[in-house]
């Protein structure tokens, strides 16, 4: 192989997709007038490390990195394999896409704008951190810079709403992180390590593995905003600004669900966790009916698409229950699916938002009609998103609820049909009304102020994207494939 | 004596842990906001003394010196700008009720928290009463950290992608709280002939002092943060006294290269290390002390810095110019 | 009872106290010292669970997660309270508005 | 074995001494006396245990590091009792009259 191969082959990418957003942020701080070129320079930069890693994992499989040299119970691994990789891949697909839009959304910067570029590089870097990281008190370091970045980029809006959404988001993030710690106390109490691998190996159906179990399931089910405990996110998402508001609803929520799928696979005893499965299954159901009648009767479009993230997360969990049967891979396979299209969707419907707010500067989905006739490009972007959202064939929304079917067909549990089809109902709901409010009443149109035209473009790419993902569907589940945790899940034994 | 001495130790950790509960209790029911700030000093400072009977003086050293001491100065600061911002809205409540939880709810919420109490007790109850931990390995390879001391050893060898994610996590705090607000005008009057005085006569030993648990943190209890702290609180008596150097060229860009100085040197050393062929962060095993002491020196400055613009409350004013 | 247990019984009931501040309080900086009680509480379950080493030296790795909880405790308590003076400053009152009944 | 009766003794008057201290602090009624009280008692009584202690250390650089701890204490406390003092009278804070 040629040097620039050998080079490309052998650089750790795994430990530029973590630093180069972090080096990126801290120029991007130390250059303010520069910060949005530096931003999308540092994106570019982790969009292609991110690119290079899991292309590198598609050929050869799994791959563990030990930071510092240190071997697991004292050091700490990186960890790559499928799901990881998905994880990163969508991480990097929206992330790129939105800071375009940031760029344009952000053009006349005031001083706390520029804050926004160290801020979301931060978080990107927290978020490839978790999704890389095997060591469960790295973990919670991660879910803490998550959480804080989150949190200062919803008050970027610097409103009352968004002001009183951080802050609950803020109050909600820690005590969620808390509870994870203290879970991972109990955890390193019991077996002294806190390697992912070898908790796996160690757990027993002790009282201590059952409490520490419980706690962290707990603590992340709070970070997940899974029914009973989502009151905090429809006010956060919604009173964001746009791209946070996307970035929040399509990843942030989603990594701590990676890492309650990864500790469920790998870490929690197979034989504590059938029923508090079907208990999770249970509340990803009613999550699904209260969200969309909460969407349903929304009078502002942003509360109305923060409510649907609530309805679409009740999908991620529906696979819990299956999570012990045969038909648990393609099961699984469904759920990461959702997670990339759900993301894709979400992040076109909230930029879409993001364009009609800026162009006749309210949301107020009663009056929407006037700046309807100002944007089609913006209108038909929410309708192509509402396709995946609602999960009509092409688009990958559809290709995952059908694995879902399939999954709950053959293990027999069929009640899972209701909860899968109706969501797509009710989805369909809530979406047709936005839409006919935008186009039926055509009372007289007072054209809104311009949009950059990169703002209507990136929302349109993301969701012609989530359609052209519903084609993709089978690359996806083939880099799903390397070793992740549930390739060949057989119930006990963990590959 | 051997035998007397054991009841003794048990009976005072009795009575610490009972100080503490009661302190806790305090804080957390206590209707004026400054006499819980004030009880939450006092818990930081028996929480310190807890840990040397845990046998972790380094624990207990970065307990006082920021568990109680910044937190605190922190909430008084706080505390201070909140009657502030009181004094100029006319309905300064201090004291609305707790939310309104009805009777029936507010029950079963105490008795859920009993419950997972009564559990977690439970649990703790079944662990065995000696475990090792990693205590083991950790001791075999310190030979190989370049440092003596174990838990420098663990926050800057074993564990450093920890320790640099934390960094990473100072420095968005102080990102966040300047995205957040200005620094607030602190409506200090020239400090009294005490104050300034004591401010002179502080600053030196303080810088002496952080610097030598900087240095003894290598073999002994100490470290970075610890002496983090104790640079951070110097930076805070100054502007108490309101010598704040607001005038001073130094709140541009010095300042923010300052704060992330810390990070940018850890970061660079790994990037370095993985150029060089190693993995990242695997320091040689015969520099490590040396590259540990030069990571430890630019995160103390880096702490000291963040700590102190956290105590300022927002960024600093004077950046108009830019 | 060992002081190790001791003191980790003492950590959960200072974690169940400031779970149980954190929702009934109405004020902010009441809910944010709770959540460092919480923090503390956990931080002493680690440190207690530590010192069940055989030779008496308890063991080093909790202790540099209890120094990383700290510093990570502060600088989120710094970005708390620098959010609830931001929020009184718009709102007038430090304490989280009313949420819109769902 | 003198050495531990001296210790034993100098800790036990440094005891009684911020015992005295904290009965001041409850038993005395304005905050002016109060802070006599803990600053005069607390000092002295630090002073004692720091020289039974002394007895004890086993190297001269640990006495000196127990004298300027000390030294600290008793400047820090000096100027605490100063400030609190200052804000009392700027707050307007009568000092108690029999």
């Amino acid at each position: 192989m040629t040097t620039a191969e050998t080079a490309l082959m052998d650089t750790p990418w795994i430990i530029w997709v973590v630093f180069g957003p972090v080096t990126g942020a801290i120029i991007a701080f130390l250059w303010p007038k520069r910060a949005s070129l530096l931003g999308c320079f540092a994106a570019l930069v982790t969009a292609g490390s991110v690119l290079l890693l899991v292309w590198h994992i598609a050929e050869f499989g799994p791959q563990r990195y030990l930071i510092g040299g240190w071997d697991a119970p004292l050091g700490i691994n990186l960890y790559i394999d499928g799901l990881s990789a998905t994880m990163l891949l969508t991480t990097a697909l929206v992330g790129a896409g939105v800071t375009v839009y940031a760029t344009a959304y952000f053009e006349q910067t005031t001083e706390t704008d520029r804050f926004f570029w160290p801020l979301w590089l931060l978080l990107w870097a927290a978020m490839n951190a978790l999704f890389l990281s095997a060591d469960v008190f790295n973990l919670y370091v991660t879910l803490e810079l998550v959480g804080l970045a989150a949190v200062a980029l919803v008050a970027l809006a610097g409103s009352r709403d968004a002001l009183a959404g951080a802050m609950r988001y803020l109050l909600v993030s820690l005590l969620g992180s808390l509870t994870y710690l203290l879970g991972v106390a109990l955890f390193y109490g019991d077996h002294g390590t806190l390697d992912i691998g070898l908790l796996g190996e160690l757990v027993t159906p002790a009282p201590a593995d059952w409490m520490a179990t419980g706690l962290m399931v707990a603590g992340l089910l709070i970070k997940t905003a899974l029914f009973p405990l989502h009151f905090w996110l429809p006010p956060a998402h919604a009173a964001a600004p746009a791209p946070v508001s996307a970035l929040l609803s399509a990843l942030v929520v989603k990594a701590s669900f990676y890492l309650l799928l990864r500790l469920w696979l790998e870490v929690f005893f197979p034989g504590t966790t059938p029923n508090l499965g079907q208990l999770i299954g249970a509340l990803g159901v009613l999550a699904i009916l209260w969200g969309s009648l909460q969407a349903f009767c929304q009078t502002r479009l942003k509360l109305l698409i923060a409510y649907s993230t609530v309805a679409q997360l009740g999908y991620l969990f529906l696979a819990f229950p299956l999570a012990s049967t045969p038909a648990a891979t393609t099961a699984w396979n469904g759920t990461v699916l959702f997670i990339l299209s759900h993301a894709l969707a979400k992040t076109a419907m909230f930029l879409a938002a993001g364009n009609v707010l800026r162009a006749i500067g309210h949301d107020r989905m009663v009056d929407l009609a006037r700046g309807a006739t100002g944007l089609p490009l913006n209108w038909a972007t929410f309708g192509i998103a509402a396709i995946s959202i609602i999960g009509l064939p092409p688009s990958a929304g559809f290709t995952a609820k059908w694995l879902l079917l399939q999954a709950s067909f053959a293990s027999g549990q069929w009640w899972l049909v209701i909860p899968v089809a109706g969501g797509g109902l009710l989805a369909a709901g809530y979406m047709f009304k936005v839409l006919s409010l935008a186009f039926v009443q055509n009372q007289s149109s007072t054209a809104g102020t311009r949009i950059p035209k990169r703002m209507e473009w990136t929302a349109l790419g993301f969701a012609l994207g989530a359609l052209a993902m519903g084609f993709l569907a089978p690359s996806v589940l083939d880099l799903l494939d390397r070793g992740a945790p549930f390739q060949t899940f057989s119930p006990g034994g963990v590959l | 004596m051997e035998a007397m001495i054991q009841p003794l130790g048990l009976a005072l950790d009795g009575l610490l842990a009972l100080t503490l509960l009661w302190l806790a209790w305090r804080v957390l029911a206590s209707a004026d906001l400054f006499k819980s700030i004030v009880f939450f000093i006092a818990f930081g400072l028996v929480m310190a003394l807890i840990w040397v009977r845990l046998g972790a003086p380094d624990v207990a050293l970065a307990e006082a010196a920021i568990g109680a001491g910044l937190t605190g100065a922190l909430f008084l600061a706080a505390l201070s700008r909140l009657r502030q911002g009181e004094e100029g809205m006319a309905n300064g409540t201090h004291l609305r009720r707790a939310n309104g939880l009805r009777f029936g709810a507010q029950a079963a919420l105490i008795g859920l928290l009993i419950a997972l109490f009564l559990a977690l007790g439970f649990a703790l109850l079944s662990l065995q009463n000696e475990a090792p931990g990693l205590s083991r390995e950790v001791a075999d390879m310190l030979p190989a950290s370049g440092v003596s001391n174990p838990v420098t050893a663990v926050l800057l060898n074993f564990r450093a992608y920890d320790t640099l994610l934390e960094m990473g996590v100072l420095l968005l705090a102080v990102i966040a709280a300047w995205s957040l607000s200005a620094a607030p005008k602190e409506a200090v009057d020239a400090p009294g002939p005490v104050l300034g005085g004591f401010v002179r006569l502080l600053l030196p030993p303080m810088i002496l002092v952080s610097s030598y648990l900087l240095w003894v943190g290598a073999y002994a209890p100490g470290g970075a943060f610890q002496a983090g702290a104790v640079l951070a609180a110097a930076a805070v008596l100054l502007l108490l006294s309101g010598r704040s150097p607001r005038a001073s060229g130094w709140l541009g860009w010095p300042l923010r290269v300052i704060l992330s100085l810390g990070l940018a040197v850890f970061i660079a050393i790994g990037l370095a290390l993985t150029f060089a062929g190693r993995l990242f962060l695997d320091y040689p095993p015969d520099e490590a002390g040396n590259i540990i002491l030069v990571i430890e020196v630019v995160a103390t400055v880096s702490i000291g810095a963040t700590l102190a613009a956290l105590f300022a409350g927002g960024r600093p004013q004077q950046d108009k110019r830019e | 009872m060992t002081p190790a247990i001791l003191y980790a019984i003492t950590g959960i009931g200072l974690f169940v106290l400031g779970v149980h501040a954190l929702t009934r309080r109405a004020h902010l900086l009441n809910k944010i010292i709770a959540l460092n009680i919480m923090g503390s509480g956990i931080f002493l379950v680690f440190g207690a669970l530590a010192y069940r080493t055989p030779n008496g030296v308890s063991d080093p790795v909790p202790h540099a997660m209890v120094i990383t909880g700290i510093v990570v405790a502060i600088s989120a308590t710094a970005v708390a309270l620098t959010l609830m003076l931001r929020l009184q400053s718009k709102t007038g009152a430090a304490e989280l508005p009313e949420q819109s009944p769902e | 074995m003198l050495s531990q009766i001296a210790t034993i003794l100098l800790l036990l008057a440094g005891a009684a001494f911020f015992l005295a201290g904290t009965l001041g602090l409850l038993r005395f009624p304005d905050v002016y006396t109060r802070l006599h009280a803990l600053t005069k008692a607390d000092n002295v009584g630090l002073g004692l245990i720091v020289l039974g202690l002394a007895l004890q250390a086993e190297s001269w650089t640990a006495i000196g590091k127990m004298t300027l701890i000390w030294l600290l204490v008793l400047i820090a406390s000096a100027t605490g009792a100063h400030l609190v003092a200052q804000g009392a009278l700027r707050k307007k804070i009568r000092s108690w009259k029999p």
